[in-house]
């Protein structure tokens, strides 16, 4: 078990060198010069020259990332181009809000995505199926952004029950993560739902039934735990993609998490914060996907014994 | 006419697992002659496909000899190898995985016709593949089908067919029988025994059904985690089975005889694992008659009797 | 009751509040509340006293200045000159500011309240200059205290001071007792980030907070309109414009130049797009920066002029181009009215949406035909406004994108820059922009106005022309 | 009750008839059929794919899936009671406790993410007032019993053999000691050697507790080994049925013959088969008459019409065929 | 000589293809078709777009003084910012939304299909080269590719697409794996090897044609989630070029008229959602559909 976390750890190492070099590369190829874009528009060529050589602009490419690559596995990951802030800092300040911003979706996505979709499954075809798996729908075909501003219409505007945005508490977070986990909430109910299905077909549910075993028990016992497991690869995905898409989400509801301050920072080309946002991005989708391989092993015995 | 069409000499395949080496064929050895039919039988597991598909090549061997014909295919290059498919096929256990789900009957029939070149024109080819198909029994109307739309006896007659279209010498059968139920099992095989007599082909015949081995088989070699324990004819074997492991499967074969059925030996235990297994005799833990001496070396098979050899120490002393 | 805090809202956070370490409008926002500067510019943009009480001319390359006395920075030291001294110095070996304070040649500390600018040569917009919020006045000890986490700890003279900072979210100021102005009345004011428009205008209207700014142009009218809320508006420093390679076929003709002027109606675009949240203008520079011409030649829309002038110019069945517009959806919205416009006379403009750094990249080196943009005269002085756009050595990336070359226009503007006489100057930037209107190397679409909405509750605010409002004196009431 | 019912057999099956329906289309998978069981006896119900064996048994047990399942008629009377008719929980008291059920495969029958030992507590549990201790003591009895080391208790499926998981099902299903196991193809999956392992073990379970059993197979030889009884299915239908030796060495029914024919046998030397001819019917458009007719190599115009009753055939009492041949007398008249 | 066998089957199978029967099944799946008619019905406004509404003269002309009026006789769907008749762009932006979903999509299909065919063949090192490679773009937020492309190349049109496609490459890339290795080791493969076929054709003939059920379905969704994301880009400032109408870019470009000019974002959103919808349906229909377990 150790040693699968630590293989798996280590896997990490050559995944996060590619993804370092891949958006370096993306950064410094791309057109925009980071120092016009600190000075702004209306600054003197001098002013540009000057700072590019302050900042190391004028190094070659390789020089450039190989001092990057050096500085960071030291735990250095730069200051910011446009704040001067150390990255490191600032990311470890912004993170959390977006951790807890996708943890908290994925908590409402998974609370109402397998309920319904277990309702769904146990009464296919019935009015109630097919109302969820609308709704479900509905649920991914909308644009998030919009949802959000909706929400922000109703329950801001008109109820005037939450904030419409910022961070100051919980209740500042509820709106957000609702938006956020939408999506989700319906990609996992349908799958909680096709997965249930095929598990209720199985043998070894009709043993349980032949063994006398009540209907409740056959479904949340025997059957919920095997379906749980491709829904679980489910959650970890959508997880990886709320951290990474909450982009929209932050800006709809001026969150403080990374998400949006990268999108910032890539249009600014403040490399050293692109940097540091993007590895720090995909470390926790990565160790997200370990965290789901190892839930695996929890609900999976004939999985767990692969671990070894 | 004693020709021999295949010797295999010393043949292992081991697998790399996570748990170590697989020895999933381990020093088997044996002939056959033209025209005849060779069985080999055996719990699952033992081996018996991997021989199979190591003689043909689908999967290189570790070690050993495989003569067709007198030459070493071993040796052959991949253009050498693709022209020697010609005379070697092989017919699969199961009739549906092992055909295309999205080529009709024909479209199957046709493609070693195609890869080989073995038709000049697309009139030829149709003539060619209707004649195959008559060949083995399958009507004409039926060369727009897809697999999924016929029953599993037609559509291990296109496996049949689609062996056959090269015109081989030599095919290996891997349970080409045990997905079908027994009433058409018995049309397969009829048809197959039928094929055999007017094409003088030659068999393997891989099974673990041993009443269908027995009936169809001229000689007879019994496996037992990856190497072989016993060889004989057909008759001999049945009438005198020599290794304790043979004597046991055979009993245990249930029969319709309702006077016969109280006088079994029934084994104990189950089949150990092929994973890095000690050497000595694969069958020595269930086996009734072993002592210390079992589990010293590997046990090679002997001859105890003309054309009747055993690999048991217990026979030999 | 009366609420003691004060919440304001606009587009972004606040990077750092070191004012040496950028320039961005919402980083300025927050450090104007915060320091103070040596001299200070009024809604009208004339110069006013700061922590200079006052200053002289010694010589038309010398300032002196008379420091008050008494002023308290945030951590309890006194401002003295050196302090002056050591933030100038700073601000001259800040490559991100440096260019504000370009023409400051050394610094001198006469005595404790006394300090001497020198410039190395004559420099007229110099106290426009050192009103800028970047010329803020640094506590010599907190900045070398701090190094380099000065900019989340600020120390300044200002009436608030600063408390904490949710990174991303807000900065939380409080009013600070020792202001050399007398203690603001609303004890706590923070500054909110909430980058959608949209968002900022429902904050106000859910009261969440008290004045946004930056209302976008739809939502003005809802808020104009609420009972409890209330909208100011006024000229800002800055001017959209609508500029030309002019080293490029066809608009090295100047009458292709001026037909696109004639085609253009800028009362359209103001209305349309930003709901009458400007005025048409004759000049690159707001009539309330100094130096402004309201004689130069306004261009009125005229399709058959615009038609003849093509049609002189050899343009008769108009041609195809390309605009280079930021990703700013302002701007593009004024395009697409420009784009439709100018189809009229027959030019197709296609719209590329360029990636603002890359915008910024190809208009240096001159890739596109004609482009978008907008200039801020920050120091309310024309030099600032006219200088860089069209000197001939300030080609591409120093600020003249239409690569436009007049050495009339470049000892003028040479000439109004090394002038302290006043009056002389304004002759001098009044005739400028006369050549401008009739060359046309940029076509100046229209004056911005700047805007907050607040709770009718607020009083005392006012919107300040470079677009750093101050809190000084705000407060609510009834 | 089962006192006052001594005289009645054990499970009567009457006039059982259960369908499909999937997209529209109706399989008649088990049509009219009849069963007798008494305590004690061993029915071998035989039959090829898709004739309906498994639906017969589901049908007992009540738990022919449904959607797309249905029972369309008949009784089924477990001790004088008819199973049909009961509440759900009542039949749940039942289940796993008077009548267990083996299903088909030992591969797929076990919950992968249970222990072996909790399956066959569970069981217990439910069904006899113990308490959980208890019920793990019974399940490591049951496990010794069936030849698994208790030591295995807390071991999963996927770490057994094909051969063990079959026994710890038979555990399971045997772990109440109930009055009647229907086993489904038991050792289909199994190896020979295996197989005659799990048929000895079950052949001993049975007599040591009376058990009575349907042994479902398509194997006359399985079959052979444990049963007393015989049921021949075809298309859904009982076409032969009786004590074994009755249908073993006196066959009745031309597709009896033919499943004898069709198989090699050790003992005896053929140069060929002789298998039946053509295919098992389309469910969906079964052959009107004797559903038997189109292969039948006896067949006369009558049996494409109408289809035959069952009958005693003339050797004994409880030998009974569903086929005009044995019908002398209606030949006549048609 | 084939023997009695033969006559006992009375209904002789007509030449069908899979296909066919792929179709049949999802005619009878009432919700599948209710998706095909949406998406029909989009196609069909997109196809004819210039029949109903004249792209110069309707879709991008301004009439400023007919800005942001509500749906009524005139405009159905009432106008935008510039006066512009929603609906006619709507019509029009169906081409454009269509084309980015179905050509992104299809750019990935090609080289993510390419790459995770590759790697679930032949398997081993290069498998491992490739799956790696492909999770370092996993890694990378789209946003950022996005963003990265259209810096570099300029926001029109095809470089929206090919923004999209890339990142969605590693997607595809996996699907195809995931699903080539499962087919890898059938023995359907194994018998055309041991008939003496070539790699090339084991995977074109044998292996593609039947990885393609997941693609397809995954397609589908690709597709819907390829508006979504330009949608998404739009409002991050990432549209396409002006003038040309597009979903996305309508939705979020009206986002600031949401309270006053309800109608701006509503029908570009409504739009979006029910041809996402319908492309879900198809989807989920074209899943069940091909699936092999249904196959008898
Ligand atoms: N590709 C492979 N990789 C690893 N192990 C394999 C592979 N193929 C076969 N084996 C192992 O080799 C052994 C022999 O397998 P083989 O398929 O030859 O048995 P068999 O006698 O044909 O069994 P069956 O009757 O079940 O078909 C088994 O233990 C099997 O698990
Ligand atoms: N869930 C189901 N839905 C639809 N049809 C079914 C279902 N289960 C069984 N059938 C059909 O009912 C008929 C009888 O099936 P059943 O499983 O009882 O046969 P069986 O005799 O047990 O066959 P096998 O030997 O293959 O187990 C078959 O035609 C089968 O296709
Ligand atoms: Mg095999
Ligand atoms: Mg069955």
């Amino acid at each position: 078990m150790h040693n699968f976390i630590l293989k798996r750890l280590f896997q990490l190492i050559p995944v996060l060198l590619g993804v370092s070099l891949l958006v370096f590369a993306i950064m410094s190829f791309t057109p925009g010069d980071p120092a016009q874009l600190i000075l702004g528009e209306n600054a003197p060529a001098h002013a540009v020259e000057s700072l590019r050589e302050e900042m190391g602009l004028n190094d070659p490419f390789v020089m450039r990332y190989a001092r990057y690559v050096g500085n960071a596995v030291t735990g250095d990951l730069g200051r910011s181009y446009s704040s001067g802030r150390d990255v490191f800092n600032e990311i470890f300040l912004r993170f959390p809000n977006t951790l807890i911003l996708a943890a908290l979706g994925t908590v409402i996505a998974v609370l109402i995505g397998i309920p319904v979709g277990i309702l769904s499954a146990t009464r296919q075809y019935s009015f109630i199926d097919s109302s969820s798996m609308l709704m479900a729908l509905l649920g991914v075909s909308m644009p998030n952004f919009w949802l959000g501003l909706m929400m922000i219409l109703v329950f801001s505007v008109n109820l005037g029950w939450l904030p419409s945005g910022g961070y100051s508490d919980w209740s500042s977070l509820i709106l957000p993560a609702i938006t956020l986990g939408t999506g989700s909430a319906a990609i996992i109910t349908r799958m909680t739902r096709s997965s249930m299905l095929e598990v209720i077909r199985q043998d070894y549910i009709r043993t349980a039934r032949a063994k006398g075993v009540a209907e409740n028990v056959v479904i949340n016992k025997h059957a919920l735990k095997n379906a749980l497991i491709p829904v679980i690869t489910v959650i970890g995905l959508q997880f990886g993609n709320l951290i990474g898409g909450a982009v929209l989400t932050e800006t709809v509801f001026s969150w403080p998490g990374v998400g949006r301050m990268m999108v910032d920072a890539i249009r600014q080309k403040d490399t050293p914060m692109v940097m540091g946002a993007v590895m720090f991005l995909a470390a926790a989708f990565t160790l997200v996907n370990l965290l789901v391989d190892l839930l695996y092993g929890y609900v999976d015995p004939r999985i767990k014994s692969q671990y070894a | 006419m004693s020709e021999i069409m295949l010797e295999v000499r010393g043949l292992k395949k081991h697998f790399d697992t996570p748990k170590g080496k697989l020895h999933a064929v381990d020093g088997v050895s044996f002939s056959i002659e033209k025209g005849k039919t060779l069985g080999i039988v055996g719990e699952s597991g033992c081996g018996k496909s991997t021989t199979g598909r190591v003689i043909l090549r689908l999967l290189e061997a570790t070690e050993g000899e495989i003569l067709f014909e007198g030459k070493n295919i071993r040796e052959l290059d991949k253009k050498q190898m693709r022209l020697l498919r010609e005379e070697m096929q092989i017919i699969f256990q199961d009739p549906f995985a092992s055909l295309n789900p999205r080529m009709t009957a024909s479209e199957i029939i046709a493609e070693p016709l195609i890869i080989h070149k073995l038709v000049k024109s697309k009139k030829e080819l149709t003539r060619r593949v209707e004649e195959l198909m008559d060949l083995v029994g399958l009507s004409p109307r039926l060369v727009n089908t897809y697999p999924h739309e016929l029953d599993g006896g037609r559509r291990q007659r296109i496996g049949i067919a689609r062996a056959l279209a090269l015109n081989p010498k030599f095919i290996i059968c891997d349970e080409p029988v045990s997905a079908l139920d027994v009433s058409i099992q018995a049309q397969v095989l009829n048809l197959m025994q039928d094929l055999q007599d007017r094409l003088g082909l030659t068999y393997i015949f891989i099974t673990h059904d041993l009443s269908v081995v027995k009936h169809f088989c001229d000689d007879i070699a019994v496996m037992y985690l990856g190497q072989m324990v016993e060889k004989a004819s057909a008759g001999v074997l049945f009438s005198n089975p020599s290794h304790p492991y043979t004597r046991a499967l055979l009993s245990a074969i249930p029969t319709t005889d309702l006077d016969k059925i109280m006088e079994r030996e029934v084994l104990e235990g189950e089949i150990s694992s092929p994973v890095d297994p000690a050497p000595g005799c694969r069958f020595a833990g269930r086996c009734k008659l072993a002592n210390s001496s079992c589990s010293v070396k590997d046990i090679p098979l002997q001859e105890i009797a003309h054309h009747h050899y055993a690999a048991c120490n217990q026979l030999t002393q | 009751g009366i609420r003691d805090t004060v919440v304001v809202a606009q587009r972004s956070d606040a990077k750092t509040l070191d004012p040496h370490a950028t320039n961005d409008q919402p980083s300025s926002r927050v450090a104007v509340q915060i320091y103070s500067q040596l001299v200070e510019t009024d809604s009208n943009m004339e110069i006013v006293p700061g922590l200079a009480e006052s200053w002289e001319q010694v010589d038309d390359k010398t300032l002196k200045l008379h420091l008050r006395k008494g002023v308290k920075f945030h951590n309890g030291e006194e401002l003295k000159a050196s302090d002056v001294k050591f933030t100038l110095d700073r601000m001259i070996a800040s490559p991100t500011v440096a260019h504000i304070v370009g023409a400051i040649e050394s610094v001198s500390v006469i005595d404790e309240y006394t300090v001497t600018v020198k410039t190395s040569e004559p420099f007229g917009p110099l106290l426009y200059h050192l009103s800028h919020t970047a010329a803020s006045i640094l506590n010599e000890k907190a900045v070398t205290e701090a190094g380099d986490s000065y900019g989340q700890n600020p120390i300044g003279t200002g009436p608030y001071e600063f408390v904490s900072w949710s990174v991303g979210d807000s900065v939380t100021l409080k009013a600070f007792d020792d202001y050399y102005g007398g203690k603001q009345e609303v004890p706590n004011a923070i500054f909110r980030n909430i980058s959608e428009g949209t968002n900022r205008a429902i904050a106000l209207e859910t009261g969440e907070v008290d004045i946004a700014y930056d209302i976008e142009p739809i939502d003005k009218d809802t808020i104009h309109n609420h009972k409890q809320l209330k909208l100011i508006e006024g000229e800002s420093l800055s001017i959209t414009y609508f500029g030309f390679n002019v080293n490029r076929a066809p608009y090295d003709n100047v009458k292709v130049r001026q037909a696109m002027a004639y085609a253009m109606n800028t009362q359209d675009i103001i209305d349309a797009v930003v709901m009458g949240g400007g005025l048409p203008t004759n000049s690159p520079i707001s009539s309330r920066v100094f130096g402004h011409n309201p004689e130069a030649k306004q261009y009125e829309q005229n399709y058959d002029k615009a038609r003849q002038l093509l049609k002189e110019a050899g343009y008769e069945n108009g041609f195809e181009t390309t605009l280079w517009v930021s990703d700013n959806p302002v701007r593009i919205q004024i395009a697409q009215v420009i784009q439709a416009q100018l189809r009229e006379v027959g030019i197709h403009m296609a719209i590329d949406v360029v990636e603002w750094g890359a915008f910024l990249d190809g208009t240096s080196r001159g890739d596109h035909e004609t482009f978008m943009m907008g200039w801020v005269t920050v120091t309310g002085d024309a030099d600032y406004g006219l200088y860089a756009l069209f000197n001939s050595a300030t080609h591409g990336g120093a600020g003249n994108r239409s690569f436009y070359s007049n050495d009339d226009i470049d000892s003028m503007l040479q000439a109004a820059r090394v002038s302290s006489d006043m009056a002389e100057r304004s002759k001098l930037y009044g005739d400028i922009q006369l050549t401008l209107q009739e060359e046309l190397p940029t076509i100046s679409i229209f004056n911005e106005f700047q805007n907050a909405g607040m709770q009718s509750n607020v009083k005392g605010f006012e919107l300040a022309p470079p677009g750093h409002h101050k809190l000084r004196g705000v407060r609510f009431e009834g | 009750m089962s006192e006052q019912n001594k005289g009645q057999p054990l499970l009567s099956v009457e006039n059982l008839s259960i369908v499909y329906e999937v997209g529209g289309e109706i399989t008649r998978a088990v049509s009219h059929i009849n069963l007798t069981l008494n305590r004690g006896e061993t029915l071998g119900l035989i039959g090829e794919t898709g004739a309906g064996k498994t639906t017969t048994a589901l049908g007992v047990m009540r738990l022919v899936p449904n959607p797309p399942g249905r029972v369309a008629g008949g009784k089924v009377f477990y001790d004088g009671c008819d199973l049909l008719d009961l509440p759900e929980d009542r039949m749940r008291e039942i289940r796993g406790n008077k009548v267990s059920m083996i299903f088909q495969d030992p591969m797929t029958s076990l919950n992968p993410v249970m222990t072996v030992g909790d399956q066959i507590a569970e069981v217990v549990l439910i069904h006899q007032s113990v308490d959980k201790p208890q019920s793990i003591n019974k399940a490591k009895e049951m496990l010794e019993m069936v030849g698994i080391p208790a030591g295995r208790y807390s071991e999963y499926p996927h770490q057994f053999s094909g051969g063990m998981k079959q026994r710890v099902v038979i555990a399971i299903a045997l772990a109440c000691n109930p009055d009647l196991l229907i086993a489904d193809e038991p050792t289909t999956a199994l190896d020979v050697t295996i197989q005659a392992q799990v048929l000895d073990l079950m052949k001993g379970l049975k007599q040591k507790y009376n058990t009575a059993m349907i042994m479902i197979s398509h194997d006359l030889g399985v079959v052979a080994q444990v049963c007393d009884k015989v049921a021949i299915m075809y298309a859904g239908e009982i076409v032969e049925s009786g004590p074994i030796r009755d249908v073993y060495q006196n066959t009745q029914h031309p597709y009896t013959k033919g499943l004898f024919g069709s198989i090699p046998d050790l003992n005896k030397d053929v140069e060929r088969l002789v298998p039946i001819k053509g295919l098992m019917p389309d469910p969906t458009h079964l052959p009107k008459g004797c559903r038997f007719h189109p292969r039948c190599p006896e067949a006369t115009a009558l049996c494409s019409k109408v289809s035959p009753k069952p009958v005693s055939t003339l050797v004994g009492g409880d030998h009974i065929v569903s086929c005009h041949l044995a019908h002398p007398q209606l030949e006549c008249a048609g | 000589m084939f023997d009695a066998y033969e006559e006992s089957v009375k209904k002789a199978p007509r030449k069908r293809s899979p296909w066919l029967e792929v179709w049949q099944r999802l005619r009878r799946n009432k919700m599948a078709m209710l998706g095909l008619w949406i998406l029909s019905f989009v196609v069909f406004a997109a196809v004819f777009a210039g029949f109903i509404a004249d792209y110069e003269s309707v879709v991008i002309a301004q009439n400023l003084a007919d800005r942001l009026q509500g749906p009524g006789a005139q405009y159905w769907l009432g106008t935008d910012e510039f006066g512009r008749d929603i609906f006619a762009r709507l019509i029009h932006g169906a081409r454009v939304s269509l084309l980015v979903g179905v050509l992104s999509v299809g750019i990935s299909i090609v080289i993510g299909g390419a790459l995770g065919a590759v790697a679930g063949y032949y398997g081993g090192r290069l498998d491992d080269i490739i799956m790696r490679v492909m999770d370092v773009f996993l890694a990378v937020p789209s946003i950022l590719l996005a963003i990265a492309i259209v810096s570099a190349l300029g926001a029109n049109l095809t470089n929206l697409m090919l923004a999209i496609a890339i990142s969605n490459i590693p997607t595809f890339a996996r699907v195809v794996r995931a699903s080539v290795l499962s087919i890898r080791d059938q023995e359907f493969i194994e018998a055309a090897r041991a008939i003496g076929a070539s790699d090339v054709r084991i995977i074109f003939r044998h292996i593609i044609p039947n990885s393609l059920a997941p693609v397809i379905v995954q397609g589908a969704l690709g597709v819907a989630l390829a508006i979504l994301s330009t949608a998404g880009l739009s409002f991050i400032g990432l549209g396409i070029q002006p003038p040309e109408p597009e979903w996305g870019s309508m939705l979020a470009g009206g986002r600031q008229y949401l309270r006053h000019a309800w109608h701006v974002t509503t029908f570009p959103g409504l739009a979006i959602m029910i041809t996402i919808l319908a492309l879900n349906l198809l989807g989920d229909g074209l899943r069940d559909a091909l699936d092999p377990r249904l196959k008898h």
